[in-house]
């Protein structure tokens, strides 16, 4: 295919649109939302395009770009595309938009923080991560994994909520700052790892891009540098290295306390992107980097991540159903569902990714990371609309608010019952795939995954009971006003792409399909 | 004639008793004539030698001359310090002008 | 129009009502109502027609209408799903189509259609009644309308496309969506009126437990797709090998841990003993819905789908012993027994329904157990009919009640308990002959009845198969229903009305009883169907009309794959049976059973006329075993303490403890290094420094300023050069 | 005999320093417009130097030579290779926005006295007698004339700072710094010579120097120390280094940056950390390294072991700072670090990110301190505790401040990690264990960094003494040129990659092309 310059389009042009911006005046605010808002629709444009461009029976990579970047230490500036990445890619530049119309309702926070600095963060946020699933090269998907933290920081900082406080090392600092110091510094120090095995395998195998990667790096036996320990050893301990940065990511059972802070800390818009893609990042990163490039090292320790996840799943229900902050709750359930999609990993991670039970547990692995994006972007805004009207998210204070806010509450239903899973919408297909293709190679952890999904039933019900059944809390009988047109235009492309799914997936799935089978050739 | 060592046991007295008044006088002004003794006998060994030792050319006596020349600038500069301190601090001992110190 | 294509768009009509009331009509109820009732009838005919059709085939169960489409790419394969009618699916599909249909049309009378809106009804609590003054001044309540009419129709529209989808797929995976979506719809619809709080944790109860059986179904039905690489039942059932050679656990074959399995799905669907527990609660709903949920279609579905997974069941035969096949037997045999000896002390005329239908479903799983697929079927159908019958007369009944209750005003009076009511008969001629039908079918009352045919072939069946203690305890459980069955016809219609509220209970309107009258017709001739030949009177009568005899029985065996999977003992086939002679025990025993039964209850309640003297009330069948307690107490307890303590503990305080103490390592560090490290390299700085100062202070005093000091200082330092120079050479 | 670039560039600001002199004391416009039209001559000139330099040209251009002292073999012989030429355009980006930002604000009802008010006229003079002596060192190639614009650089030091300085700490300070890079400057002087009497060429050109010993003017000298035999090269390379590294802030000699860096005023601490201390790095590995490699490569271990105690060490003691200044002191002795660790790694990468951590770390401290010096003239205090909310005040200082914490902590897509991702991988190369060592820099780093982003710039605005606004424009301009170099760079590396490494191949072919 001739070079084409789509794909520097599609990540360049949010950048570009927040350059613009940053010369607008700063009090126009509806001019700067709709700018944002059209200015993220162009990516999405792009994408549509691609996505029918995009030729399903070819091997390898499509829309491919390399240019010199950093010569002396031979990383280029690789750009490619294939069925995994498309989808991914699909997911931001969709979810971008409606989180940018969801949040119409921000206000200016200080006069450096302004509505002008909202937006232009999150467009340079979907850039971050449109970066992440278009590079092919190893060190550019380094800088941008480590950019797209950057304005996730500055929006929970700046935008969360503003009560509350945490308690750490003795004395009370407010929970934003917490949260996203957190947040910051756990993934930083997280993906420390990554570097240092990024640089091994730099310096190792002296080129950073992924085609030629795949090739030599697998198989290579010396590695010059003086480790002092054998091949064998270096490689696990890389193996790790990278596994610890993206389980942290996913987030992946033991690593996942920061997740509940951050959403709870977040906007709805920046929860509703953090939920719905940047968790995604993590899963895409085992996908890209981990199975292709370390598949012995990811068959032996498969087992080992299967039990995490299966830890997820199950600890994400306790979780979830123990908490009394409705956000807390999804952002648990977020933890579960999750799980799902590094228990398909490991089990084609076990399968070496041979024979189609691999190949159905990634199909069902990659549709979740789809699908909860989508159920879980809707969940989050489905809490900030209620929290927006009635400034708290402690579920105990809500109740029986069904017949005044009859519209809200049904599409509340819908919503969770897509991410409950519920057959006929696409929590099921996803989750249906990962357990088919999970179960004949790693039985017994998917069947203690059961536990979780019954638990998921579980807070998913106690959720809807406690906000929308049962007699009605007279505090809001007056003013609780219904959900108005905006926030249903935000609600409606996600409620039809669900059902959409949940009925007819063949448009998705074949492209993942025939992503997954090249992925392991 | 008279031996040379009587000019230079002479002088050497002179020297001494300058050197005296040098170290052991309290007024600065003292101080300076005893530095006069001193160059004095000076003055007196040179042409001793010269006449004695090398009274071939006239070094000697241009060396006394220019000691002649150094020891009038000395004194006129030692003097004008001098007055100019006890201008200021209206003492001439030598002891109390101590400024100079760390 | 191609019939397959019509059995595709058959599950449609209510699920586009659903979409049409939920979006748009929501505000008027006239067209909500029409709609919703219009889908009904709609997929009821279609139902009719594809019904006739299957009539029309020869040899049915061998080639059925079936189409496919491909729909989920799987790696190399593609998973197809699609609907198929083979003859069981056919005698379903009737059942369901006028089940669902007269249920519709009853809940618009249930809901008092045209009635006058309530005075202070509030949404998500049932209706108080509405004050209506007439035209000469003086006012009296009267029923008021649902104030969430059309809701209700838009939920038992998406109930309905559920069960049509179930009924009609043809793999494993729709039929998992549709039981799912019924599942999701008896939440909605048990919480129907969710501001009572009994409502919500009912509708709780009922989504978990079921879905505490569909998780283990979801499992056996994703084992079974990775061993055969399909979900189509016919290919299933094809090459059951795939299956049976894989050993698993204990040495049994991977078909027996499937059949397992699923039947868990069945027990919490169908509300089995374990998980019994959501059927009874879901009284909350309102009538036509427990008639739906417990009768017709829902509880239903669970044995629907073990009937039509029977041959893999049969297949799971390991050295003469069939694990699912035993578990059936024992499993339906004792919740027959168990439900039925609670049924007799309730009191709510729901629950005492409720009950029953646990301890029917029981009876036909403890058929299936036993190898009578028939019987299994057979009695399923009838049990339908009559079922829903009893459930919508009992609704017309609790409706009359509440007549009465608006009259006198006291709201306290529960129209449900039996013991308000008493002398019905006059007030509500037709609700009492329909009903009387619908208890004689329940307790099986002989000839006339369907429910003797159906239950005379299980317990025949059972006999056959050589269970005697199987046959002997669904005996006794057949008598304590035909007992229980009369207690309540006697307390609710014979006798005196023992409160005012039943002196005030008057008649239905006729939009309520129409469905009493034509489920009470197939509630007695859908038994004539199946009447076996070798019957010694009426056995000849089909054959003579020229319809083949035992109908039913030559029409449904043949949906069983050739050779029913090649096992020999189980399953007589269908052409030794015939030649068996007429075999009078269990015949004997069912008229015994019924009549006994009957003939008891009636003596014993017509005495009864206050709760005390009742000798059934026995405190432990009162309180349902105290299953319910237990369950709270032990397993929502667990779970609640799991999630509490456990999860939020261990997120708290272990790993964000792990967090914070390696996150202070680092100020910890850098003091101590910045207390030692630094301030020991500042002190040797600063101590050069004060060193080089503290000599110049000593060495201050070699310059005091005084001149001539330094004079006497340089003379003593010539005379010691003079002294060094001298000695030196 | 081509334009005199480098004469023009080196005499510009000693040749302002004069001409301000004569202007009457209390003209303080155009003394500073004077000022200012000397920097942006000197940075243009810088500029012309650094994009026309022929990359795949000889290692030396622009050569200009002119007999000095004949008689003792030094003559004025100055040149430009790979590595230097970003360094004189580091030099005059930072004196240019050295000079814009001491130009300040004065208004006395807010108590606001920003940037040099009193005596500028002498401050420049010597500011720019210290620009001067930079821009010689960088560009000579005699090593006599290295020496001396080394001390012409040192010496203005301790009048700015004890003049201009912080009234609390501004003697010890100055009488610290002063001393500790004279001794410095003592002890390479001494190793100097040794060199320059041992090869015997009677000559003080360094290209000469080089070639001889290149050629085994050295092999067969050695020093007998308690009658071991030590090889010349092994023997005096530490004095060389070291004498230098020690302005370079390496571990056990670093501790006057700190306290120099806080006493000092904005333009001069900007210099000092921004510029002065890569002169010692510079220093060092032009008479260290390119003079003595044997020395070097015997002494490479030991150096890599300090530099990483200095990584690490400067991190750890900057968390956990209360004033402002110190953490930013102790992170520039960090990165410094950092430069240290890519020399002693002598490989090809280890060495192009030496030279670019050197150019990116001198933009980024002179941001650091110009934003706190704006911070303290406006609040009067560096207390991180008693600061806050600044954001809502100054915007435009945040942004730039965010720039600056970000490359400071390597955050990949901006110069930082364009120059510390090559010497982690130049350190892979030699002991990985070193580089897993190092990297716990980062995660720390960023944890202060963070810190101080939130609490001294978000959070809610406590209540200062005076009522403040926003910074001048000249001000914004200066911070908008810094972050503008450091995102460039960041973004496309290439820019400067070429350059440098092409440097660094001539370095390497002493070694034997390692």
């Amino acid at each position: 295919m001739e070079p084409t310059r789509v794909l520097s389009l599609i990540l360049f042009s949010p950048t570009l649109v927040a350059l613009i911006m940053a010369f607008l005046p700063r009090e126009e605010k509806t001019l700067l939302r709709w700018t944002a808002l059209l200015g993220s629709l162009v990516p999405f444009g792009l994408t549509v395009a691609v996505w029918f461009g995009f030729d399903q029976g070819r091997a390898g990579f499509q829309y491919v770009e390399n240019y010199v970047w950093y010569p002396t230490l031979n990383a280029t500036y690789h750009l490619g595309l294939d069925g995994l990445s498309l989808s991914m890619v699909l997911l931001t530049t969709l979810l971008t938009p409606i989180a940018i119309l969801a949040s119409f309702n921000v206000e200016d926070v200080s006069k450096a923080y302004s509505v002008k600095a909202y937006m232009i963060l999150f467009l340079m946020l979907e850039t971050g991560m449109l970066g992440v699933f278009l590079s092919l090269d190893l060190l550019l998907f380094f800088v941008f994994w480590e950019i797209g933290l950057v304005p996730m920081f500055f929006l929970i900082n700046q935008w969360g909520s503003e009560k509350g406080e945490r308690e750490v090392f003795g004395k009370m600092i407010p929970a934003r700052q917490y949260a996203s110091y957190k947040f910051m510094i756990y993934t930083m120090a997280g993906s420390l790892g990554l570097l240092l095995a990024i640089q091994l395998i730099g310096v190792a195998a002296n080129t950073y891009d992924l085609t030629k990667l795949y090739q030599i790096w697998p198989s290579m036996a010396d590695l010059k540098v003086p480790f002092g320990l054998g091949v064998g050893t270096i490689k696990t301990m890389a193996f790790w290295a990278f596994a610890v940065a993206f389980a942290l990511k996913v987030p992946l059972w033991p690593f996942h306390t920061w997740l509940p802070d951050a959403h709870t800390e977040a906007p709805t818009a920046g929860s509703m992107i953090l939920a719905g893609v940047l968790l995604k990042l993590g899963a895409y990163g085992f996908l890209r980097l981990v199975l292709p490039l370390f598949p012995i090292e990811s068959q032996t320790y498969a087992p080992v991540l299967a039990f995490l996840a299966m830890m997820a799943i199950v600890f994400g229900a306790w979780a979830a159903y123990g908490q009394t902050d409705f956000k807390r709750l999804v952002a648990y359930s977020s933890v579960n569902h999750m799980g799902f999609v590094v228990l398909g990993i490991a089990a084609a991670a076990a399968a070496l990714g041979k024979g189609d039970d691999a190949v159905i547990a990634l199909n069902g692995a990659v549709m979740q990371m789809f699908n909860h994006g989508l159920s879980a972007a809707g969940m989050f805004f489905l809490v900030g609309v209620i929290y927006e009207r009635t400034h708290t998210r402690n579920l105990e204070e809500f109740g029986g608010l069904f017949p005044l806010v009859p519209v809200y509450g049904g599409i509340l239903i819908f919503t969770s019952m897509a991410s409950l899973g519920l057959p006929g919408l696409n929590g099921f297909i996803s989750e249906f795939l990962v357990v088919r293709g999970s179960w004949p190679i790693l039985p017994l952890y998917t069947a203690l995954s059961m536990i979780g999904l019954f638990f998921t039933g579980a807070y998913i019900l106690k959720g809807i009971k406690k906000v929308l059944h049962g007699p009605t809390n007279e505090k809001w009988i007056g003013h609780l006003t219904e959900i108005n047109p905006r926030e249903i235009l935000v609600m409606a492309p996600l409620m039809v792409l669900i059902l959409w799914i949940g009925v007819w997936p063949g448009w998705l799935l074949n492209t993942i399909n025939s992503a997954m089978l090249m992925l392991f050739k | 004639m008279i031996p040379l060592s009587w000019y230079l046991i002479f002088a050497a007295a002179l020297f001494s008793l300058g050197l005296y008044g040098v170290l052991a006088r309290r007024n600065a002004v003292a101080l300076l004539m005893g530095v006069e003794l001193m160059l004095n006998a000076v003055i007196i060994n040179l042409i001793a030698f010269w006449r004695y030792i090398g009274f071939a050319g006239m070094s000697g006596q241009a060396f006394a001359v220019i000691v002649f020349a150094v020891s009038a600038a000395e004194v006129a500069v030692g003097l004008a310090l001098v007055i100019s301190i006890y201008r200021r601090r209206n003492t001439v001992v030598a002891e109390d002008i101590d400024m100079l110190k760390f | 129009m191609e019939i397959t294509t019509l059995i595709l768009l058959l599950p449609l009509p209510p699920l586009l009502a659903f979409f049409l009331i939920v979006l748009f009509t929501n505000r008027s109820r006239l067209l909500s109502s029409i709609i919703g009732v219009g889908a009904a009838f709609l997929s009821w005919l279609g139902a009719m027609i594809v019904f006739i059709n299957a009539l029309g085939v020869e040899e049915f169960g061998k080639h059925p209408f079936e189409l496919s489409i491909p729909w989920l790419a799987t790696g190399s394969t593609t998973l197809s799903i699609g609907v198929m009618i083979d003859p069981l699916s056919a005698v379903v599909l009737f059942f369901v189509g006028w089940t669902v249909l007269m249920i519709f049309l009853y809940s618009v009378g249930y809901h008092n259609f045209g009635q006058p809106k309530g005075d202070h009804d509030k949404k998500g609590l049932p209706p108080h009644g509405a004050t209506v003054t007439d035209e000469h001044g003086h006012s009296h309540t009267v029923l008021s309308v649902e104030p969430m009419y059309s809701r209700f129709f838009a939920f038992i529209g998406l109930f309905a496309f559920g069960m049509y989808t179930l009924v009609v797929s043809n793999n494993l995976l729709t039929m998992f969506v549709g039981w799912e979506v019924m599942g999701l719809c008896s939440y909605l619809l048990i919480g129907f009126w969710f501001q009572k709080p009994s409502a919500r944790a009912a509708a709780i109860k009922a989504f978990l437990t079921t879905r505490v059986g569909d998780v283990f179904m979801l499992i056996g039905v994703v084992w079974l797709y990775s061993l055969t690489g399909t979900l189509n039942f016919r290919e299933i059932f094809s090459h059951l090998d795939k299956v049976t050679e894989v050993t698993s656990l204990f040495g049994w074959s991977a078909a027996a841990w499937i059949g397992i399995l699923l039947f868990i799905g069945t027990i919490g669907k169908s509300a089995q003993f374990p998980l019994h527990v959501w059927l009874p609660d879901a009284m909350e709903g309102p009538t036509p819905v427990s008639a739906m949920i417990h009768a017709a279609t829902m509880v239903s579905a669970g044995v629907y789908a073990m009937i039509r997974m029977f041959p893999l069941f049969e297949s799971a035969t390991s050295d003469g012993f069939n694990p699912p096949m035993v578990m059936l037997m024992v499993v339906g045999t004792f919740t027959a027994l168990f439900a039925a000896t609670i049924a007799v002390a309730q009191n709510d005329i729901k629950r005492v329904l409720a009950y029953s239908t646990i301890s029917q479903l029981g009876f036909m799983l403890a058929a299936l157990g036993t190898g009578a697929y028939v019987a299994a079927t057979f009695h399923l159908v009838t049990h339908a009919f009559f079922k829903a019958l009893l459930f919508l007369g009992s609704g017309s009944v609790i409706h009359g009640m509440e007549h009465g209750v608006l009259h006198t005003g006291n709201h306290h009076v529960d129209p449900q308990d039996m013991y308000n009511m008493g002398g019905l008969r006059k007030k509500m001629p037709i609700t009492f002959w329909t009903f009387l039908i619908g208890g004689f079918a329940l307790a099986g009352f002989p000839l006339v009845t369907a429910g003797f045919w159906s239950k005379d072939e299980i317990l025949t069946e059972a006999l056959h198969g050589g269970y005697i203690w199987v046959f002997g305890i669904l005996a006794l459980a057949a008598l304590m229903t035909a007992f229980y069955t009369m207690r309540q016809i006697t307390l609710t219609f014979f006798g005196e009305p023992r409160t005012p509220e039943a002196e005030h209970a008057h008649e239905t309107p006729w939009t309520m009883t129409v469905p009493l009258m034509v489920l009470s017709f197939f509630a007695i001739t859908f038994g004539w169907v199946g009447i076996p030949e070798h019957f010694p009177v009426l056995g000849g009568i089909p054959k003579a009309l020229g319809f083949a005899s035992n109908w039913f029985h030559e029409f449904v065996i043949s949906s069983l794959p050739a050779g029913g999977g090649g096992h020999e003992g189980l399953l007589r086939l269908a052409s030794e049976e015939a030649a068996a002679a007429f075999d009078p025990i269990p015949l004997i025993t069912s008229l015994v059973v019924a009549l006994g039964g009957l003939a008891l209850g009636w003596w014993y309640y017509s005495k009864v006329t206050k709760v005390e003297q009742d000798f059934f009330q026995i405190k432990i069948l009162k309180n349902k075993y105290y299953i319910d307690e237990i369950y709270n107490g032990s397993f929502v307890r667990l779970a609640g303490w799991l999630s509490e303590t456990f999860a939020v503990f261990i997120d708290r305080q272990i790993i964000d403890g792990i967090l914070h103490a390696v996150a202070s390592t680092v100020p910890v560090i850098g003091s101590f290094l910045r207390r030692t490290i630094d301030a020991f390299i500042n002190w040797i700085g600063d101590k050069i420094g004060s060193g080089t100062n503290s000599v110049g202070q000593e060495a201050k005093i070699l310059q005091p300023g005084k001149v001539q000091q330094y004079l006497v200082a340089t003379m003593a330092l010539v005379l010691v050069a003079l002294l060094f120079f001298i000695t030196r050479n | 005999m081509q334009f005199p670039v480098l004469t023009i560039i080196v005499m510009t600001p000693m040749v302002a320093a004069m001409l301000i002199l004569l202007f009457p004391a209390e003209r303080k416009t155009e003394i500073r417009a004077t000022a200012l039209a000397a920097s942006v001559v000197a940075l243009g000139l810088s500029l012309w130097v650094y994009f026309s330099y022929d990359i795949t040209g000889p290692q030396y251009q622009f050569i200009e030579k002119y007999a000095w002292l004949p008689f003792l073999g030094i003559d004025f012989h100055v040149a430009v290779d790979g590595i230097s030429a970003p360094l004189v355009l580091l030099t005059g980006v930072v004196m240019f926005t050295g000079v814009l930002i001491s130009w300040g604000e004065f208004n006395p009802e807010q108590h606001l006295s920003a940037g040099i008010q009193d005596r500028p006229r002498e401050f420049f003079a010597f500011l720019f007698l210290l620009a001067g002596g930079v821009f010689g060192v960088f560009v000579a190639q005699d090593l006599f004339m290295l020496f001396f614009f080394y001390e012409i650089a040192v010496f203005p030091m301790y009048l700015l700072i004890a003049i201009w300085g912080w009234i609390k700490t501004r003697e010890y300070a100055a009488m610290k710094l002063t001393m500790y890079l004279f001794i410095g400057s003592v002890i390479s002087l001494i190793g100097a010579l040794a060199i320059y009497f041992s090869v015997g060429l009677n000559s003080f050109d360094m290209i000469k120097l080089t070639e001889a010993i290149q050629s085994g003017a050295l092999n067969g000298v050695s020093v007998n120390l308690f009658g071991s035999q030590i090889p010349f090269q092994v023997f005096w390379f530490p004095f060389v280094f070291m004498g230098f590294a020690i302005l370079g802030g390496i571990f056990p000699f670093h501790n006057w940056s700190p306290d120099g860096h806080v006493a000092a005023p904005t333009a001069v601490s900007m210099f000092h950390a921004g510029v002065l201390m890569k002169l010692g790095a510079f220093a060092s590995l032009k008479v260290g390294i390119m003079l003595l490699p044997e020395g070097a490569t015997y002494w490479a271990p030991w150096i890599m072991g300090m530099a990483l105690v200095n990584v690490v060490y400067g991190a750890f003691i900057a968390s956990i700072q209360q004033d402002f200044k110190y953490v930013i002191g102790f992170s520039s002795v960090s990165h410094m670090g950092l430069v240290m660790l890519g020399f002693s790694t002598l490989t090809s990468q280890g060495l192009l990110g030496a030279g670019m951590q050197m150019f990116s770390h001198g933009v980024m401290t002179a941001l650091f301190f110009a934003v706190v010096g704006m911070i303290y003239d406006r609040t009067h205090t560096r207390q991180i505790p008693e600061l806050g909310g600044i954001s809502k005040v100054m915007p435009f200082v945040t942004v730039a401040f965010i720039v600056g914490g970000l490359v400071s902590l390597g955050m990949p897509g901006l110069s930082g990690f364009a120059a510390e991702f090559p010497i982690f991988m130049g350190v892979w190369r030699v002991s990985p264990w070193a580089a897993i060592l190092a990297s716990i820099s980062i995660v720390i780093t960023a944890s202060y960094i963070v810190r101080i982003m939130s609490s001294v710039f978000f959070g809610k605005l406590p209540h200062y003494e005076h009522h403040f606004g926003d910074v001048t424009i000249l001000d914004k301009v200066a911070l908008a040129t810094l972050s503008l170099v450091m995102i460039t760079i960041g973004v496309y590396p290439a820019v400067m990659d070429r350059l440098i490494s092409s440097g660094v191949e001539h370095i390497l072919r002493l070694f034997g092309g390692a």
